[in-house]
């Protein structure tokens, strides 16, 4: 169903991995900025998000990823933001926030190993 | 007599529950009209911040407040009207805020990056805003097919 | 004061083409209030007969009608309202060509079955059909959660 | 896209098959009408109606099958849809249209054989 939403939380070599199913906006945002939220609780060095599962993202959806990068950097860690389809690295180019400290990468693997 | 302009209305509650309804509705118009898969993710993305800015600012009762979508479909373009009866705001005055904070959170909302308008003006063709303080606020856009 | 339910509304031009964005945007209405996928089925199928049947039969001059289609969101159910100021119809009338030719096409479409009214019945838990000549059409129709 | 709307036809042992893809309703359910009617142009004992890809039928769309259906046996052939989906196989029960000159297959090639 379109309007549907997931968010599930695993671990790669104790990397928190939060994946993303749906549509982030202002009703689903706050169900992000939670999950990112409780696995920084462990103060970990870095947070990975996969979107590779997230068909739409607007600006609401941006300035939860951004606050939450902001928090993770304050405590010493970094926001990986797994991101392939076009129209969402688009988006996130307009934004400004792939040049701060989120950093965008094609491969879940990578992305983890970034870390 | 057939109308050059089929008009759609779509009126939801200040609630973000619905943005994601009305992108739904859009979305499905906009294909009938044939734009192409990225143009109409740029449509859902612009009548998303519109909506988005109704029911975060508009309204101090938000229980109380509307949101009015109004889709006029030409021949040749896609026109979009979101509307709200809200507090409306100086748009100047916002301009000036954002210059000043470049890429700096703004407003009350903690999360909030000042880039809904700027997503609206940068991906639609038309883009105008009408706001009154006291009044409302109306954003008109459109894409050309 | 919140309120008890939420209201939804669209409007429609009596074509065809819109009958399928009435759906996924009552089909978004419905996976926010958590109905399963079988029941989201359920209401799109009703709530297109409900829009089909304005659009086939209530209009002669389809460009200048109408279909208002209410939504409104108990904490229970959700209500849906498909109206339309047409030409109207006798229930009654109806339903006696219907008893008589059980199964065979009816009405002016050849390939109507007469089954719209049938699957509005048979998928909502409520469904009332007030019909009234030279006034206009209206389904109000249930599902509860 | 929610509303996109694709028919495609082909030949299998010399039966046309045709199969949709998106939702069957008063929109586009002429589309699919025609679609048989030209497939029908040649006189086949029976076209091969692939319904694997609806996601979507209402009573617009049974009835332009049974009106095709109607026209098939006139010519003495018949129509074998292919339909999985839950929802779908249970809209044809309703409709009756199953136990009429609509036969209801699993499996495309069974739809072939069985013409
Ligand atoms: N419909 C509206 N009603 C009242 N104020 C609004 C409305 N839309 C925008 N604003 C004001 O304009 C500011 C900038 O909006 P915008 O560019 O969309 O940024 P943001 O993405 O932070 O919402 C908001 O912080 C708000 O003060
Ligand atoms: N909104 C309406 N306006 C006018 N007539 C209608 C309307 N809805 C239904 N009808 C009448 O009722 C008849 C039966 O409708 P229905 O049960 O939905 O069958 P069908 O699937 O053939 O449309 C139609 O043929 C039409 O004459």
């Amino acid at each position: 169903m379109p309007l549907d939403f997931k968010i599930t939380t695993s671990e790669t070599n104790s990397v928190p991995v939060i994946s993303v199913d749906g549509e982030i906006d202002i009703y689903t945002s706050p169900r992000l900025t939670e999950s990112i939220g409780s696995a920084m609780a462990n103060h970990p060095k870095a947070v990975v998000l996969n979107l590779e599962n997230v068909h739409y993202i607007d600006s609401t959806g941006l300035g939860a990823i951004a606050l939450s990068a902001e928090n993770l950097s304050t405590q010493g860690g970094r926001l990986n933001v797994v991101c392939t389809k076009p129209q969402l690295v688009k988006i996130f180019e307009v934004s400004g926030l792939n040049q701060k400290n989120v950093n965008i990468y094609d491969i879940e693997a990578e992305a983890v190993k970034n870390t | 007599m057939t109308p050059t302009v089929e008009t759609i209305n779509l009126e939801i509650p200040c609630a973000s529950d619905f943005v994601g309804v009305v992108r739904l509705a859009v979305s499905g118009i906009a294909t009938r009209m044939n734009f192409s898969i990225e143009e109409i993710e740029d449509i859902k993305i612009a009548v998303s911040e519109a909506c988005t800015n109704s029911v975060q600012y508009a309204y101090e009762d938000k229980s109380q407040g509307r949101v009015y979508i109004t889709c006029n479909l030409y021949k040749e373009k896609l026109e979009i009207i979101v509307e709200d009866h809200g507090k409306g705001f100086d748009m100047s005055e916002v301009e000036a805020i954002k210059a000043n904070k470049e890429g700096e959170p703004m407003g009350d909302e903690r999360s909030s990056l000042g880039l809904g308008m700027t997503f609206i003006k940068s991906l639609m063709d038309v883009a105008d805003f009408n706001s009154t303080k006291g009044k409302g606020t109306s954003v008109r856009m459109a894409k050309h097919i």
